[in-house]
């Protein structure tokens, strides 16, 4: 009753976990919120299970812990998704060896059924989940792999796995449990090759889902209820949060699975040679809600959308926050001589936050980010380093020097001069594409949110 | 009963008290009207348009000849002579400047209205032509000061430099002064402002302005007290740091019945930058600025002091308007079925009634005669 | 059994109440907080090992204590390092 | 080198080409600095803030004793006589205007630029007086039509009744024309404007303003081609009733190099409401209102058409600080060193020299000659 | 198995009913749904379990129907309250009848626990609720009720059901059982008593829970997963409503509940002789959201929060959701002649949104809400309707004869004539007590989570 | 049994997630819906009804049929004519 107990107040943790990680405010507490309900749930399971082979069961945790620990400290940020991809192919493993382990002739149907899952999804999990690390490790290419006649091979992997399923329920069989393994790892394989790279993170929030189902099945065959919890709400969230990544990027999840297997998708991949990140009005938000310093630069696009009344909210509600915010007038930003001037005074901005070329460039640098509204030319730094440039010398905003910059404009087109703006394509740069207004607006009620 | 609107005849006096959108309103409340030909010249009313609203346009001056007269500028006292025992006659009379009028209105009988007397309570506010024309003046006096000013007031930055916005001072915030910061900050300028009554700190405040918090004693109601010397030097002291580091200063501040403070002396005026402007819209009562003479601009080293003489009357056409219309409101109060019979019991009505019956009403003119 | 499935239904619903509203910008780290959280597939490994009757049970059942070990402490430490940049902000 | 700053001779002209903060820029590049006595009065610049500057102030005209000379109107004749073989000259020149001075400047063999003909490209901004001269004009031409005007810009609903905006129409929506359309929304004005340039629709409306739509061929390019006159005759047919319809109009149309267009007409004019004002701001070039006399008020009916001259003279101390700003913005691209040398190889320099080394290198004025 | 399956169909609908019934778009067709479950879940039931006297039970549910449905159709809007509490009432009675008769010896100590919590909940919920419902419908005073030694004699009831309780479950005792019930009854009476007028409707929320909770208990009883679930699901949902129906009313819940004992709250009662209904931002953020036509009336107040572009932001908002808004500008609003116009001017407001006072004063009975901001003399009726006035005789904007009145000031202070509002406790008028910026920008908020 | 109080506590997590972001104008809707919804006690009455064996269990059994009913039906209807007011808006 007591190891019940134990283990009901475990999976409480696990769900607040997924509650607190939902929120920024609330995210670090539910993390370590859920580690402790771990901890409480293995210390239980240990103290109540381990009746044999304790010392070693010890000791595998211990091994377990040396790897697992210094691997997620020293990986560099950038390297973060396929460390998360590794740990869930483990996890997947660690549930398909589980059943392996469990399985034994008879039991009830239930029971077969179970297993059957938690060794085919597993099986998925750990070999899809290697793939994908591959991928993004660039151990192998991170372009779409199809097979020759791979849509032929994925459909054989699918039937052969699916009558060896039924087979093991009809016979229960060890042998034909190994054998379904073994088809679980392919299909894990031919499941991720074909996504290409962008995607890859999508394929892993799936295989994250995929393995809380496993793990869930697990507790059907363990008759464990902590399991059955942790194991759906992981698959429940996982299943969603994939779908909600998938729309964050604009493409649907069937897209972004099967998409190689058709030709559109992989033209459409061959043309776009210099890569843009387009933020969602979320991510903006929360670079900017959670910045110490942030200039925004207007330009000719503010007056445009007549976005000023929206600007000035923006900032209130960031100075709100505590955030240092200040507007970098350009000298020439807009149509008209103080085209901006006009704008923001008749949304009522004092005059101490506007702020001059000299005032912005020498602290550019320790700005978290520079949110540039509707304006182009005046922040293209081809004035100041290509010779060659047809605005070459004009005086700008050197907002590719701030730690981030977030661009406003509708679409790729240039400004006044025609030019291409390298900046564009910076890496440090998040596209916020639509009509300033629209977009500042609904900045505002993403920061609210936060 | 008729009502007669005859032309203004003092100098540089361009409104009229009876637009054709009035006369329509009078003509309801069954009157008669007999404007002057040419009365509503100035004021682009033209005698087509009275008569196309339904007046009579005479080509002489109808005082004497109709019960009720209308104008803006007290009467001359020629005309005066002309009125009948009971005939009344609403104009902007200040009676300290008009005392020998108001002995001829008094001693022909003549039931007397003056604008200027108005009470300022709610009700009678549609015919507050203090307001009204104070408004025109606010507005006005920015204009006047923005067109005389070697500078900009907006700030703008361009590729030719930054130009910082002006600084404006409105000191007196009543109506006139509020109007001149909203028309200010209209305009870019930054603007703040002083007035010596409590509640108008958060008046200029509710305008965008910063109001001038000075080491002063504030003072409530709905008008200032006359504020002795020692009071008024410490304020010039106190002000001088602001009047500086102004580009336009703005003056309202009167007293009713007195004459307005001096807030800016000759020596504050010469700290100002070159080129500043001041506009004294007290000038006529005496200005608020040294040396300001009304219906003049005197250059006081480099600071233009433009000394303001009939502000309301440079904008002819809306201040007829509004004034027009103050003065219909008014007789509505006293008119009904064709016949003005004013009744002064009526706080609104025996608040603003100069002369009646013979007599002098209004306590303080009493005293002065 | 029909326990089980009710469980089953709740937990389902609280999973996709919980993060329905949950914005972009922490999809990442609560991916990998998830993820984590389904290394209790380590009470199971520690259980079957636990009650192992066979050689190749015990062998299995270390496997997974290990490989479930890594899922579990790589997963709260890597989502606690994501996390770093909520920390500290005054409001 | 040492650079001279004549004191402006033209009438009416108030501006200074280098005010003291301008005076640093040039000691900055190793240049020095002479400056009539007095240059900056009007402007509100004394002689001994220029001293205070670094600038030496003479007691005469310092052209013929110096290597630059720097002015905003064009040097008169006998000044450009005294002028040596490669001295420096930089003014606002309209060689059209000006033939004979041309001729003298060329046959001196005088390098002279001139910021008319600055072109308009990206780099040029920092010295383009052409946008910042028309700040100004743009600005200030709806202060001359407000305080003109009998009447309000902003809307006010009072006790004393509501008085409508005034309807504000801006022909020509160039760098005067937008500040114009800027300042009169400041003010509260119900402003449209129409520009037969197509980019100017979305600027128009990037200011709040209505853009009048007339089923009119637009124009691309950065400067209006000129316009036939059957183009401008239906023009002004399909504009008649925008402008009878408003109370202020404000005209600053203009064709680079020709007369500017007429877009107002009288018969325009009198179907205008009475008090109705109308500023021309390309009275100078031409106008763009029938009637217009530049420096004149002209009443055509009951309308008020207000020719103007030279507005940014109006406005002199801002109008200066940007005028020389962009002066010296075009002197350092020539400077270095202490030394003046222009590169007329490269595009802002050779775009805007009008003389050089005895050589008139403007092609429509070597037209003309 | 398919019984069980069609309960837990039930139990998932109960469960997207009360997820709808928190969100104004999906509110009607939770409660569809939920109804919807209930008939699954009844038809099962009797399918499945009516045994013996169906034709006696069918007989009984036709009865319910035919008295409930009539009464919750013919009720008058502003009685629903008492109805709901009479309702739920019933409920209470039906899951103590059911527990009573399902109680038996032996039996398990959960089955007994189960039993007694069911009765006694269910008691006290039912006596509770007859004493709401008397209270709301003035059968008796609404005033709250303290018997002298009120607490004492409290106290003692609780005493003694938690002693019979006890030997409930020591004895099996069905005759202590009854008493039991009866303590149950006494114990509701005595909760609800002491309860204030105005704070009625908190204890049948809370009342509410007590039922769902008891629900559960049965649920336990009867061993049905199905009550176990729906009545946690009510219990939990109207324990946080109560707490935030407490809140919304700004007051502590134990106050409200055991407020009259104390002397305090007592005094407070008496001094407030008018009562003002103060309204939350999202109260106001649906009336407007929701309505067809506006009008705003700004005032003084306006000015002097500054609220102008707060201002002018919601209109833009609401006339985004196909709501016609217009301002209604008052001669003499503010504090200078036209001090609305130049503000609104400077937040940009378009010309053709500012009315008159003849403009909108006889379209003004079709006006769905007037929402006065920071205006107070300009919309006083006794301006018009009581000649001992001082401001008698000025013109107002009628908004006394809009459907609703929303009123943002921060406190019932009066305006610049310093004369009473009666406007202010009308029972039309919602006060939104606040700075007008801030309530404007909350309420900007709220209006975009609709 | 620890299946049972698992149920308990997802559904009383599920039930205040549930209404924790609920408007203050549909506090009693929501309050009334609820209160429908625990009328599911019907279940339990016709079960114990169906299955009785004294006739004081038909009885009460029966008044518990009756007054379940009033309380589900009542419920329902009461709860959809408050929501009335959000029919028909269009958005
Ligand atoms: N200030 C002056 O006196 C003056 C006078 C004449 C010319 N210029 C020239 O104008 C330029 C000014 O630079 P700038 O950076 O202000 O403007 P810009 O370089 O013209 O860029 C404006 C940007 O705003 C975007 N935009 C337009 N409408 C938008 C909307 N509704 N919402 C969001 N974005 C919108 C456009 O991109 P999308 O189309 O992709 O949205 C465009 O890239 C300079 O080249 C300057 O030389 C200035
Ligand atoms: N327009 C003119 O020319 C003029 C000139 C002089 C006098 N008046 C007089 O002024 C009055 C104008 O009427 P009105 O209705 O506009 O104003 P009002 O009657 O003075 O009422 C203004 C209301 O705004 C509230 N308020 C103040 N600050 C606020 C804030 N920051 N946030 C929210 N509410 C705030 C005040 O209540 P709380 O304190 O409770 O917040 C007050 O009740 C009339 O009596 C008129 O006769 C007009
Ligand atoms: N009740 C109404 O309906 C109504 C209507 C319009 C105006 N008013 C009120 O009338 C009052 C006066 O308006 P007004 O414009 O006719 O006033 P005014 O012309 O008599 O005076 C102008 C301002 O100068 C100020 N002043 C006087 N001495 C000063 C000094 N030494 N320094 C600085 N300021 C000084 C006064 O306080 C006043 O605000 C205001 O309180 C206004 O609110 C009321
Ligand atoms: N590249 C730059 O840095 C820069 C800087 C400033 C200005 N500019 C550009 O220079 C251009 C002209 O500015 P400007 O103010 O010197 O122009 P301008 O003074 O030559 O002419 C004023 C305006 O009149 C318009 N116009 C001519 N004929 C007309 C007619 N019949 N009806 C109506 N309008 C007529 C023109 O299109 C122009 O917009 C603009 O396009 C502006 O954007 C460019």
């Amino acid at each position: 009753m007591s190891v019940q107990l134990a283990y009901l107040v475990a999976a409480l943790c696990f769900l607040l976990a997924l509650k607190g990680l939902s929120t920024p405010r609330f995210a670090r507490a539910g993390n370590l919120l859920g580690a402790a309900g771990m901890a409480l749930a293995v210390v239980t399971a240990f103290l109540h299970g381990a009746v044999h082979n304790g010392l070693w069961i010890l000791l595998a945790i211990v091994l377990g812990t040396v790897v697992g620990v210094p691997a997620a400290r020293s990986v560099k940020m950038t390297a973060i998704p396929q460390m998360v991809a590794l740990f869930n192919g483990v996890g997947g493993a660690a549930a398909a060896l589980v059943a392996l382990a469990e399985f034994h002739d008879g039991g009830e149907l239930l029971f077969r059924v179970a297993t059957v899952l938690t060794v085919l999804i597993g099986a998925v999990s750990f070999s899809g989940s290697l793939v994908t690390f591959a991928k993004l490790q660039e151990i192998m290419t991170t372009r779409p792999v199809v097979l020759p006649a791979g849509r032929v091979l994925s459909i054989g992997i699918v039937v052969v796995s699916l009558g060896l399923a039924v087979a093991v329920l009809a016979t229960s069989s060890t042998a034909l449990l190994v054998a379904l393994t073994v088809a679980g790892l392919l299909l894990g394989i031919a499941f991720v090759l074909p996504v290409g790279g962008a995607d890859v993170p999508i394929a892993i929030s799936l295989l994250n889902a995929f393995t809380g189902l496993a793990v869930a099945a697990s507790g059907y065959v363990l008759a464990n209820t902590l399991l059955i919890v942790a194991g759906t709400l992981v698959g429940a969230s996982g299943t969603l949060l994939t779908r909600m990544m998938a729309q964050a990027m604009g493409r649907p999840l069937a897209n972004i699975l099967f998409g190689a297997f058709t030709a559109t998708v992989a033209q459409a991949h061959s043309e776009e040679q210099r890569t843009v990140r387009s933020g969602t009005v979320e991510d903006v938000a929360i670079l900017l809600g959670y910045a110490h310093s942030i200039v925004i630069v207007p330009g000719y696009g503010l007056a445009v959308a007549q976005a000023q009344h929206a600007a000035r909210e923006l900032v209130s509600l960031l100075e709100g926050r505590g955030i240092t915010v200040s507007y970098g007038i350009h000298p020439v930003a807009g149509r008209m001589p103080g085209h901006m001037n006009v704008l923001l005074a008749e949304a009522d901005v004092p005059y101490e936050q506007l702020k001059e070329l000299d005032d912005v460039n020498p602290g550019m640098t320790s700005m978290d980010v520079a949110l540039v509204v509707g304006a182009n030319d005046v922040v293209n730094p081809g004035a100041r380093d290509e010779p060659a440039s047809p605005i070459y010398g004009m005086p700008i905003f050197d907002v590719d020097r701030a730690r981030a910059v977030v661009f406003m404009k509708r679409s790729m087109r240039p400004g006044f001069a025609g030019i291409d703006n390298e900046l564009l394509y910076n890496t440090k740069t998040t596209m916020l594409f639509g009509d300033a207004k629209d977009s500042l607006t609904k900045l505002l009620a993403a920061v609210k949110q936060l | 009963m008729r009502v007669g609107i005859p032309a203004e005849t003092r100098p540089a006096e361009r409104r009229v008290a009876c637009v054709p959108d009035t006369v329509r309103t009078l003509l309801g409340a069954g009157l008669a009207v007999d404007v002057q030909s040419g009365a509503g010249t100035h004021a682009h009313a033209a005698d087509a348009a009275y008569r196309a609203a339904g007046a009579q346009v005479v080509g002489h001056d109808p005082v004497g000849e109709v019960e009720v007269v209308l104008s803006v500028q007290p009467l001359e006292i020629a005309q005066a002579r002309k009125l009948r025992q009971g005939d009344v006659t609403i104009s902007l009379l200040s009676p300290s400047n008009e005392l020998d009028l108001v002995r001829v209105l008094a001693d022909r009988g003549v039931t007397s209205f003056s604008l200027d007397l108005l009470p300022r309570v709610t009700r009678a506010q549609g015919a507050d032509a203090l307001s009204s024309q104070a408004l025109v003046a606010g507005y006005r006096a920015v204009l006047v000061a923005a067109e005389r000013l070697p500078r900009f007031l907006p700030m703008f930055t361009t590729a030719a430099g930054t130009v910082p916005p002006a600084k404006v001072l409105v000191l007196g915030a009543g109506v006139a002064g509020l109007q001149a910061i909203a028309t200010a900050r209209r305009l870019g300028a930054v603007v703040e402002a002083y007035d010596v009554r409590a509640a108008a700190a958060e008046e200029v405040r509710s305008l965008g302005a910063r109001f001038v918090e000075l080491p002063l004693e504030a003072q409530s109601g709905v008008y200032a007290a006359e504020q002795s010397e020692t009071f008024l030097e410490r304020q010039r002291e106190l002000i001088a740091e602001r009047v500086a580091a102004s580009d336009v200063v703005i003056t309202t501040a009167a007293v009713p019945g007195r004459a307005a403070p001096v807030l800016v002396t000759t020596d504050m005026l010469k700290a100002m930058a070159p080129g500043s402007v001041v506009v004294d819209l007290a000038a006529e009562s005496g200005g608020n600025c040294a040396g300001s003479v009304p219906g003049e601009e005197v250059w006081v080293g480099e600071v233009l002091v433009h000394g303001a003489r009939n502000m309301p009357s440079g904008m002819p056409v809306h201040a007829s308007k509004l004034y027009a219309r103050n003065v219909a409101n008014l007789l509505m109060m006293m008119a009904k079925d064709g016949v003005v019979e004013p009744d002064l019991t009526d706080e609104v009505l025996s608040g603003c009634c100069l002369t009646h019956a013979g007599e002098v009403r209004h306590e303080p003119t009493r005293g002065l005669l | 059994m029909i326990d089980l499935l009710t469980i089953f239904v709740l937990a389902a619903f609280v999973g996709f109440e919980v993060v329905s509203k949950v914005s972009t910008i922490l999809h990442t780290p609560l991916m990998s907080g998830a993820n984590a959280i389904h290394g209790v597939i380590l009470v199971g490994a520690i259980l079957i090992t636990g009650a192992a009757e066979s050689g190749v049970q015990v062998v299995l059942g270390l496997l997974a204590v290990f490989l479930a070990t890594v899922n579990v402490v790589g997963g709260f430490v890597v989502t606690d390092r994501m996390l770093e940049m909520f920390k500290g902000h005054k409001r």
